[in-house]
């Protein structure tokens, strides 16, 4: 068994309001000092077999991520 | 006509849509999400709601549901279909309409009416509105920020494809006049053949004035106009 | 001190509880045993410090299908349908987790409704924060609106209305009380005793974790040693998406008739389930642990059986319709496990990885438990703040100033930016929007709606409990025939501070006495209820709350009536306006007091206004209505002209009185009514028949509201102070 | 300037409907192999000074996570 990370993050140039609320409620708390927030998806799962890989991206371009809007990365351990 | 109401896990709006064909007079079945061998409908309703608690993204997860398969031959052979707000993101998750919903630019759940301008009246959803007609009919989403890359957006305008947007009282579609932060106010739009409507706004909810307006029955009495002029296809 | 006794002081036992639990069994307990008294003898299930006053409450009524008991009330409003209510506290949760307190406390009253076998048709919440200058407060309100509307939205349950109120002395103790009103169609109810020997006991739902078990880790360490405490989260999470298929496959196992009894988890869980059931049943229970579906490993039992794991229930099934009954469970794809079945030894027996884990008389739990009725003792204050005088106060000299600052005060000024996040359309039943006096939701199938409303001043109970809760009914009351309906009946939500001390029993016990008569005065039997003690830090209590909420028929939805002026208007004013700004907005907002008496109650003279109005709006003869509560006269003339988008021209005569009170004072049994100018006399008559003072006062006109010509307020500024300071003081931290 | 990440994830025992209903997805698309999904945030930031390590920390548990049922970890690059 493989433990596996899949993160999604929206792709570049499209807009982000969540991660420009939490920047700007970081910058109002007096953190001036961050810039460019960003606020994906990280999923974590245990997965078995061989092809984990493989199966990895096809859930990720089929479910987890939407590729229109999202871009995803994964990583898998062990 | 018949319609046939999907209904998902999660899925809310369905017995209101069920009503308000009804109380059109119109024969209407639900149609369970296991479903993989109806026939015999004029028109498909895609309710609102929330498919699988719309967890991940709205519309996602129920786009795999055994249901859709059909639903996409439906439309492939010119089957009349119609989602709403959740109905709508889940077309666009099963890529049976363009783009992509965003969360909405607030973060917050949005209630309320809205105005919205009608930009194509020659469908079989709005062929009872009037071109630029300025009606109301309320929103009730978290995730309707609707968004297309350029080359779709420019595909969209060429076809004529973007049947609603929101606007002001007077019909202004400046940005400010947009709800929910979506590309253009675009509020609802048909495939480029014409038969599958996706709309944020619920007219469902908008079918009497003790409702707080009665503008919601053009969407269906359009339907039921297309399809008694031979619009669309009945599934046989 | 024996370990046993430890763990049952631990647990928030007595002393002498503790021995009372050896003389029922005739020997020592288990340690889960301990646990299952523990919380079937708290405050919470058991009702200890409260149970004997509210048995005085009036029940009854000819369409009260079911009183206080069940899970909720019902009342019949005809035609073969019914209406089951109730209202729920879940203050604490929120105070810890905003957004999951709040969301739990929606799925818990909805689960209330259901498991009656009604469809959840209205959710209704009563908030109360702290002043919102303070950032934590707007943290709290953000996460609690929040939580409300993606549990309530997501289950496609319209949230219609409610209340919120900013004191300070909520700021440590919010209040998050949420209603909820269910419609049943046909005679058939679903009760909660188990019944028939051999049925089968079922658990459906989501999986036991170790959800909110937090006061019983004092077990852990005897039986659990590796489990960190990280492992024993006392937060409960909820799951709407699983909710929302359990409503549907309850209500599709009623329709099929395949349930004998059911019973959603509240507090203390698979516990509080299985001894309630049991005993209203008069049965017995054997329930083996082994077969509860767990979320996690190595659960032990007493973890299993204090959980309050959300999105869960426990029904009753003959073996005949095992089978079927699975079959709905799978279609909605609700997890259903057989955990044991029903007995006919009125013990509730638990086994698990064969061990007795428990073995009680199920009556000991629910009917045999310990009973106080502590000393009352009214607290000094309340002489010093009577005696205070508002007519020792100067008046501003801006009376225009003053009228704005209180209509964007956020006790008055417009919900909207809480119920737009709240899905209040889903069902198309909605036939009056948010704003005004109550909800109004149409029963289809029927020319009828109900009216829904809670009230409840929790400044004006302070000052005074009796006077204050009275107040509260009857501002229910009026609320509902306000919109054109007729009060039916009343489910509350008690929220106090530690009973065990007299001087809050004696605001309790004064409460609920101005309860009784106003509740009889009115003709609103209580059916359901709740109560909150304990709402306290620092050692300070939180005004004495009680939430009163309440449904009325309309009889035909041509009677439903706004709060909107229309153009042209007459404009009327039924009731008097006294020299009552003791507790007022006006001395809150503008002199920053909170003293004074509160406006008192005469329920008779109430009662005979409430007629006329109804009477009124039933002859077609009103097309506005609008009750003078917060803020007063003033306040309730603005909001009526807002609503409407019309200004007003106003000439009061107000004799004794000084403009200031006759603007800002809160007396009660006043309504503002518009009608079109020829039915004015007619309802001048309807008044003196009723012995209802009447005054004509001006009339709906123009872009402005005008009030003997001191008052000068064009509507646009008035709406925008109305609409969006509350927004503006959440979202930006500006008063 | 450094690149920083954050990541919020349920506390162990806290229940996440989220992950479940997507892992029940996942089964029904036939990865059968897949178990113990969970969904939580990935945050990504720039930031500048020196004390970015200690800053991280207190947005961290001020803001970006609900200490109450969410734990977090947090990586700066270069
Ligand atoms: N917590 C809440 N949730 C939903 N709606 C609310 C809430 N608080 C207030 N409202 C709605 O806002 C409107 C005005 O509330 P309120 O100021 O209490 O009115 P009134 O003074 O007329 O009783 C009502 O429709 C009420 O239901
Ligand atoms: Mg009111």
């Amino acid at each position: 068994m493989a433990k596996a990370k899949v993160f999604v993050t929206l792709k570049e140039g499209i807009l982000d309001p969540q991660g420009q609320t939490v920047e700007n409620a970081l910058k109002n708390l007096g953190y001036n000092n961050v810039s460019n927030l960003r606020i994906g998806k990280y999923i974590t799962l245990d997965i078995e077999g061989d092809n984990t890989k493989k199966e990895l991206e096809e859930m990720s371009h089929k479910l987890l991520a939407n590729p229109i809007i999202e871009d995803y990365q994964i990583e898998i351990e062990g | 006509m018949k319609f046939g109401v999907l209904v998902f896990p999660g899925s809310n709006c369905d017995t209101d849509c069920h009503w308000a064909v009804s109380e059109l007079g119109q024969e209407v079945d639900y149609i369970w999400h296991h479903q993989t061998d109806f026939n015999g409908y004029d028109c498909l309703i895609l309710p609102g709601g929330f498919s699988y608690g719309d967890f991940l993204r709205s519309g996602a997860i129920a786009r795999f549901s055994p249901v859709m398969k059909k639903v996409k031959q439906y439309a492939q052979t010119g089957g009349l279909i119609i989602g709403i707000c959740n109905g709508f993101q889940i077309l666009l998750e099963a890529g049976l309409l363009p783009g992509a919903m965003k969360r909405n630019d607030s973060l917050k759940f949005i209630c309320r009416h809205v105005n919205l301008k009608t930009e194509n009246n020659q469908t079989s959803f709005t062929n009872k509105f009037t071109h630029g007609q300025v009606v109301s009919i309320p929103i009730a989403h978290n995730e309707g920020s609707y968004f297309a890359d350029e080359a779709t957006l420019k595909v969209l305008k060429e076809n004529n494809q973007i049947i609603f947007r929101y606007c002001s009282e007077t019909g202004n579609t400046s940005e400010k006049y947009c709800p929910n932060g979506a590309l253009e106010n675009i509020a609802g739009i048909c495939n480029k053949e014409g038969n599958v409507l996706g709309m944020m706004p619920h007219p469902e909810r908008a079918m009497s004035d003790m409702l707080g307006s009665s503008d919601g029955r053009m969407v269906f009495e359009s339907i039921i106009a297309a399809s008694l002029q031979g619009r669309g296809k009945r599934d046989e | 001190m024996s370990d046993l006794l430890s763990i049952a002081l631990e647990l928030g036992l007595k002393e002498d509880e503790y021995s009372r639990i050896v003389k029922i069994l005739g020997r020592q307990p288990t340690k889960t045993e301990i646990a299952m008294y523990s919380v079937m003898w708290s405050e919470h299930c058991a009702y200890k410090h409260s149970r004997k006053l509210l048995s005085k409450l009036p029940k009854s009524s000819p369409y009260v299908l079911q009183g206080p008991g069940e899970n909720a009330g019902i009342i019949n409003i005809g035609e073969d349908k019914a209406i089951a209510l109730k209202m729920e506290s879940h203050n604490h949760p929120s105070a810890v987790e905003p957004f999951q307190g709040a969301a739990t406390g929606v799925g818990g009253i909805v689960r209330d409704i259901f498991t009656m076998g009604a469809r959840p048709i209205a959710s209704m919440n009563s908030l109360r924060f702290g002043n919102l200058s303070n950032p934590r407060q707007r943290y709290l309100i953000d996460g609690v609106v929040d939580g409300i509307a993606q549990y309530g939205n997501c289950i496609g349950v319209p949230t219609v209305g409610g209340e919120i109120y900013f004191e300070d002395a909520y700021a440590e103790n919010c209040l998050v009380n949420a209603m909820c009103v269910g419609l049943l169609e046909g005679e058939k109810i679903i009760m909660s005793g188990a019944a028939g020997p051999g049925n089968l006991v079922i658990l459906m739902g989501s999986k036991t974790g170790r959800d909110g078990i937090g006061g019983c880790s004092v077990l852990a360490s005897e039986e659990f040693d590796e489990t960190s405490a990280n492992k024993r989260p006392s937060v409960q999470v909820g799951n709407p998406f699983m909710e929302k298929l359990l409503i549907e496959a309850v209500l599709e196992l009623k329709g099929k008739d395949l349930l004998v009894a059911l019973q959603d988890f509240g507090a203390a869980g698979i516990t509080c389930s299985s001894c309630e059931m049991s005993s209203k049943g008069e049965a017995g229970m054997e329930l083996d642990l082994d077969k509860v579906p767990q979320r996690e490993p190595n659960m032990a039992a007493y973890e299993m059986m204090m959980s309050e794991s959300q999105e869960r229930m426990m029904a009753v099934v003959t073996p005949e319709k095992l089978e079927q009954f699975m079959e709905v469970c799978d279609k909605w794809e609700v997890p259903a496990s057989v955990v044991g079945k029903v007995t006919d030894d009125g013990m509730v027996t638990i086994r698990h990885k064969g061990r007795l884990e428990a073995q009680l008389p199920s009556k000991s739990l629910t009917d045999d438990i310990p009973i106080y009725c502590p000393e009352a003792k009214e607290p000094p204050y309340i002489k010093e703040v009577q005696s205070f005088d508002p007519l020792s106060l100067k008046e501003p000299d801006d009376l225009n100033e003053a009228l704005l600052s209180i209509l964007g005060s956020p006790d008055v000024a417009s919900k909207k930016w809480v119920y737009s996040q709240y899905d209040h359309m889903v069902q198309t039943n909605t036939l009056l929007l948010p704003g005004s006096d109550a909800a109004v939701v149409g029963i289809k199938g029927t020319n009828k709606a109900i009216a829904i409303t809670t009230d409840c001043n929790g400044r004006h109970c302070y000052l005074d409990p009796y006077e204050g809760t009275k107040e509260a009914v009857a501002e229910a009351a009026r609320n509902i025939v306000c919109c054109g309906g007729k009060p039916l009946a009343v489910t509350d939500c008690l929220n106090f501070g530690n009973p065990e001390k007299p001087h809050i029993f004696w605001q309790f016990s004064q409460s609920i006495e101005g309860m009784i008569e106003a509740c009889k005065a009115l003709d609103t039997p209580v059916v359901s209820g709740n109560v909150s003690f304990y709402n306290e830090s620092f050692g300070e209590a939180i005004y004495p709350t009680p939430t009163i909420g309440m449904v009325g028929i309309i009889e035909d939805i041509k009677h439903i009536t706004s709060i909107a002026f229309k153009e042209g208007d007459a404009i009327i004013l039924l009731g008097e306006t006294k020299a009552e700004l003791g507790g007022s907005q006006y001395l809150k907002v503008i002199h920053n007091k909170i003293s004074g008496k509160p406006p008192a109650v005469d329920l008779e003279k109430e009662k005979s206004l409430q007629e006329a109005v109804l009477a009124a709006i039933k002859q077609g003869l009103v097309s506005s209505a609008h009750d003078s509560s917060d803020g007063g006269l003033a306040i309730a003339l603005a909001k009526c002209c807002i609503a409407g988008g019309v200004g007003a021209w106003i000439s009061l005569e107000y004799n004794n009185l000084s403009f200031a009170q006759a603007l800002f004072s809160e007396s009660n049994s006043r309504v503002i009514i518009s009608c079109k100018a020829d039915n004015a006399q007619k309802i001048q008559a309807l008044c003196e028949n009723n012995k209802i003072t009447c005054q004509n006062i001006g009339q709906a006109t123009g872009q402005s509201l005008s009030i003997n010509n001191t008052i000068n307020l064009p509507l646009g500024k008035l709406r925008d102070v109305y609409e969006k300071s509350l927004e503006k003081q959440i979202v930006g931290g500006k008063s």
